[in-house]
């Protein structure tokens, strides 16, 4: 793949968690890609599917989605649900030879900084491995 | 002539001048035919074309509209737009037809008890001269 | 008098040509117009900003996919584009267009309209599974006979608005000879003859009217009177009306397609329509047995209730409904009497008011009287 | 499994008619929701008769699904149960439809009794209403030989013919010439057996061998449609082929019994974007499709209902354009339901996976944390070489 692609991802992560891990790792002066934009939900449990399958649509390369570790969870719950609804997008992406692997799930605590920078950064090497998402050029969609 | 054939006759009247001439009509004890069940409305403009389309598809055999007499409004032009949803009722059920015959619109002014009365029991022997609507057994609506 | 553009093209090439110009001279920053969607598998409107993608482009395919005037509101409902925007649509699409932005749902601000002498288009299950080539070719021989198309919608075979009232551009397709060699374009106002400006090709004054013209609207006029006609012995009483449109199965595709109705919910599928346990237990009691879901012959009627005064026509709904009712058919003409009676021409003039948003004191005179 | 042999008198629907009859005299139901012809003779609709001499004209066995069963019962009892007690008479897809619905809210099963029979599969609709004449021997012949091609993609391939979540079953499979089989599937049912004295002594094991049989065949049948399928839809290119003649009638989603919503998320607001986010997204692209966000609406909205999909064909039915809308749902449904070890309809007392979770499943789904690239104080590798 061409060393110039620099890939498009979407990181949806939780407002209590993952947002906390993005805070420590600038604390500690942890970088991570520009090309990866977070966006905060206030709950994995609350990102509806339909947003993740937009942002895979219409433009996204990868999409990572980080949650509570389990048990975690502000709400109790929302992580396990959010883990259900993650494993059916990808499921009828895989069903439709869409490239489920674009989508990762991971779960990211506060005080791991460290864990959400590393997330970041692999996940952009291996979406530069893959190339571009095909379904962002087309047209026709 | 009627064979005891009792029609459903329905009347969406305007608070301000016909529901007010139609309880003048019975404090003065005229004769008001009890076929006619009245449904009050504000305004003869409130009178939404798909209440009468209903009223009729529910069965019932005849539609009266009263309002104020042109001019009279409580609302200054409530009973134009009256005036023009009755043409589009009329046209429809004309073109369709579906006996535009068995609705009807009125101005009857709060004092006119004895109009109201009077094209009451005309229009209830209109209806009871063509006998019951075909809607009324229809299973398939 | 208007300007006719000729460019000695064929029609399709010239008009591609003229949307190229467009776009390559940034006079429009993109081209709303019918496109390939994925080879030839499907026809679709498509906005187009770059010229290599005019490519694809079909113009003036004999197909409506979906109703012009309601792809423009999508648009143009949260405000209008900041630079010109140029939309090649067909003479209903146009008027669907300005019914709607009446009823608020969109805005002319910055749009450039070219569109056709419309001879018709094919039912959109033609294009499914048919050869677009085909179907083109065939299309085109009929044109240029200046005969109403067979095989089109009845909604195009009965039209008497295939001229537009009010595009900046008009093609000029009804009864030219050469198609394959030239393309006219009438310059119908300032706008028009702005955007050409540059735009090589042979200019003179020539008038869109022509006895070709006059001949086919006699010729559709009569083939509507005779399917208005025969409508009208079908949807005759109560029994009439079941027997149209019992077959419904409630999906309501043809308000979903239609332009006019543009409510997000529709009365017909919000909560107040919904029968409760009791009005069904009433409907039982009385006739015995009741229709579930009930309302499929309310649904029909208020919704020509709601838009037969603005019913432009256009043959959407008749072609995506699944059990084939000939509901466009019923529409225009019951919509025909109630646009009559108000003296209402929908789609013709922006500033024509709609019916039920005025009223006049002297007319009806003799309602409510008796 | 025991049950009760029911006899014909001419036919089998007529028999079934009697059935009803018989159970509306002794009051074992007071109301019954069934099909019945049309008076243009070329469709069906779902009636609630309580008259007996209206349910004359009635067929329990309609070679179409114009309006699907869960539609009609949810349009019943959406705003609360039926005070009568209803006897439904419905396909096996339509019933396990109506406990999906059930589970959202949207129907109550209350005071509602389900009497099903085994599937033959029913016609596609548009064909049909196109020509009935033809379609009714057609569908004759389905019922015989339990294979046509003629019926429904989806239903060639469907295993769930037999007994859902039903108090009533009437077995046809492997039943004598001139009867059927009757049995309880719960114990309202056997309750209304008892009534209308009909004994539940003849055994069904005839029968069940029958289903396993057809059972098995079917799936073998499905894996082929869907391993070809898969071929013809896979990836962006295919799948965008396959929806290229969409023109976003949404058709699909209106009669879907699961797409209950009044206002779909995809007709809602949220897709009113301002002019500029079109234009945005065409420069990027060169050109944008209009009406936009169609493979959305269609990835969106299995995300939304494909665990609860049970493939009754009723979006291909109603597709303008004839996109294989319910064979590259099934196919989706299949592998997701899987995940979960759901089977819509199955139980009335299954919750829907999207409404539970366990706290020890789908461990995979997260991607092991193994490599580290964290580093202090300068700026990320990978982050300078994107400059």
């Amino acid at each position: 793949m061409s060393r110039d692609f620099t890939p498009k991802i979407i990181y949806f992560m939780c407002g209590w968690c993952g947002t906390g891990g993005s805070e420590t790792a600038s604390a500690y002066h942890l970088c991570y890609p520009e090309n990866v934009l977070p966006f905060r939900v206030n709950c994995t449990g609350s990102l509806s599917s339909v947003h993740v399958l937009r942002a895979f649509i219409e433009g996204a390369d990868g999409v990572i989605i980080s949650g509570c570790h389990p048990g975690d969870c502000h709400y109790e719950d929302g992580n396990f649900r959010a883990r259900r609804r993650v494993a059916t997008v990808k499921s009828i992406l895989d069903s439709l030879g869409l490239g489920e692997e674009r989508i990762w799930f991971r779960y990211i605590a506060h005080g791991e900084g460290k864990r959400y920078v590393d997330t970041a950064a692999e996940f952009n090497d291996y979406i530069k491995k893959l190339g571009p998402n095909p379904l962002k050029e087309r047209n026709d969609t | 002539m009627n064979n005891g054939f009792e029609p459903n006759i329905i009347g969406f009247l305007c608070n301000w001048c016909a529901y007010t001439g139609a309880d003048l009509a019975g404090v003065a004890r005229m004769k008001v035919p009890s076929s006619l069940r009245v449904i009050r409305v504000m305004c003869s403009g409130r009178i939404d074309p798909l209440f009468v389309i209903k009223a009729f598809l529910k069965g019932a055999d005849g539609v009266m509209m009263m309002g104020c007499h042109p001019g009279d409004c409580h609302y200054q032009k409530g009973n134009f737009s009256a005036r023009r949803r009755f043409m589009l009722l009329r046209t429809i059920l004309d073109n369709l037809a579906l006996e535009p015959e068995r609705l009807g619109l009125w101005w009857v002014s709060a004092s006119e008890g004895q109009r109201y009365s009077r094209v009451a029991e005309e229009f209830a022997n209109k209806i009871k001269n063509l006998g019951p609507s075909p809607v009324r057994g229809e299973i398939f609506l | 008098m208007p300007q006719l553009l000729k460019i000695s093209k064929s029609v399709d090439e010239g008009t591609k040509a003229f949307l190229e110009f467009l776009l390559k001279e940034k006079k429009v920053c993109g081209v709303i117009t019918l496109r390939k969607i994925h080879g030839d598998q499907g026809i679709g409107y498509s906005l187009i900003t770059r010229p290599d993608d005019l490519e694809e482009a079909l113009p003036l395919f004999p197909l409506m996919p979906a109703n012009g005037g309601k792809i423009l509101s999508r648009l143009t409902l949260r405000g209008s584009p900041k630079e010109p925007v140029a939309a090649v649509m067909k003479p209903c699409e146009m008027r669907a267009f300005i019914e709607l932005i009446k009823r608020k749902q969109g805005s002319l601000d910055n749009f450039v309209f070219i569109s056709q002498t419309c001879p018709g288009v094919y039912p959109i299950e033609m294009s499914s599974g048919g050869d677009l080539e085909t179907l083109a070719s065939r299309y085109r021989e009929n044109i240029q006979l200046g005969e109403n198309i067979p095989e089109t919608r009845s909604a195009c075979r009965t039209c008497l608005h295939f001229t537009p009232p009010n595009a900046d551009i008009i093609v000029s397709l009804i009864a030219e000879k050469d198609l394959d060699k030239s393309c006219s374009l009438f310059l119908n106002s300032k706008k028009g003859e702005a955007l050409a400006d540059g735009m090589a090709g042979e200019r003179r004054e020539q008038t869109l009217d022509s006895p070709e013209l006059r001949l086919l609207h006699n010729k559709k006029k009569e083939e509507r009177k005779k399917l208005f006609d025969e409508m009208g012995t079908e949807m005759r009483g109560i029994e009439g009306l079941i027997r149209l449109f019992g077959k419904c199965i409630g999906c309501h595709g043809c308000s979903y397609v239609c332009p006019l109705c543009y409510c997000d919910l529709c009365f017909f599928d919000s909560k107040p329509n919904e029968s409760r346990p009791i009005s069904y237990q009433g409907d039982l009691e009385r006739k015995g047995a009741t229709r579930i879901p009930s309302g499929t012959i309310f649904y029909h009627l208020g919704r020509l209730a709601h838009m037969s005064v603005s019913c432009i026509g256009c043959g959407m709904c008749t072609d995506v409904c699944p059990v084939d009712i000939p509901v466009s058919t019923i529409f225009s003409r019951v919509g025909e009497s109630v646009q009559k009676i108000f003296d209402y021409r929908p789609g013709m003039d922006v500033e024509e008011v709609l019916p039920f948003a005025v009223y006049k004191e002297e007319e009806f005179q003799e309602i409510g009287e008796q | 499994m025991k049950g009760s042999i029911l006899p014909f008198e001419k036919d089998l629907e007529k028999s079934i008619l009697a059935f009803l009859k018989t159970g509306l005299d002794k009051e074992c139901f007071e109301a019954v929701l069934i099909p019945h012809k049309i008076p243009s003779d070329d469709n069906y609709a779902y009636l609630l008769i309580k008259d007996k001499t209206l349910l004359q004209g009635a067929s329990p066995l309609p070679p179409v699904i114009p309006v699907q069963g869960a539609k009609a019962v949810s349009a019943l009892t959406r705003w609360g149960p039926s005070k009568k007690k209803i006897l439904a008479v419905m396909h096996p897809c339509e019933i396990r439809a109506t406990v999906e619905l059930s589970k959202l809210r949207q129907a109550s099963l209350d005071n509602l009794v389900f009497l099903s029979f085994d599937c033959p599969g029913v016609m596609p609709l548009s064909g049909y209403v196109k020509n009935p004449g033809e379609g009714d021997p057609a569908y004759q012949d389905a019922r015989q030989k339990w294979e046509s091609a003629k019926m429904r993609p989806v239903c060639q391939t469907c295993s769930e013919f037999g007994a859902p979540a039903s108090d009533l079953h009437i077995g046809l499979l492997g039943a004598e010439e001139g009867n059927a089989f009757l049995f309880p599937a719960s114990l309202e049912g056997k309750r209304i057996m008892d009534k209308l004295g009909l004994e539940t002594s003849a055994s069904s094991d005839g029968w069940e061998r029958e289903v396993e049989k057809l059972k098995k065949a079917r799936e073998e049948k499905r894996r082929g449609a869907h391993q070809s399928l898969q071929t013809r839809v896979e990836g962006p290119d295919k799948l965008l082929e396959t929806f290229s003649s969409c023109i976003n009638c949404h058709n699909c989603m209106r009669v879907c019994p699961v797409c209950y919503c009044r206002q779909c998320y995809f007709d809602s607001d949220a897709f009113k974007l301002p002019p500029e986010n079109f234009l945005a997204r065409a420069q990027k692209k060169g050109s944008l499709r209009l009406p936009a966000d169609t493979l959305l609406f269609h990835l969106g909205r299995m995300s939304h209902m494909i665990l609860s999909c049970v493939s009754c064909g009723t979006c291909e039915d109603a597709c303008p354009m004839g996109i294989p809308v319910a064979q590259v749902f099934s196919l989706v449904a299949e592998n997701a339901q899987r995940l979960f070890n759901y089977v819509p309809g199955r139980s009335k007392e299954e919750p829907l996976p999207a409404a539970v979770y366990r706290e020890e499943e789908l461990c995979e789904m997260e991607k092991p944390y193994l490599e580290t690239y964290a580093r202090t104080g300068e700026r990320d590798a990978s982050a300078s070489e994107n400059k």
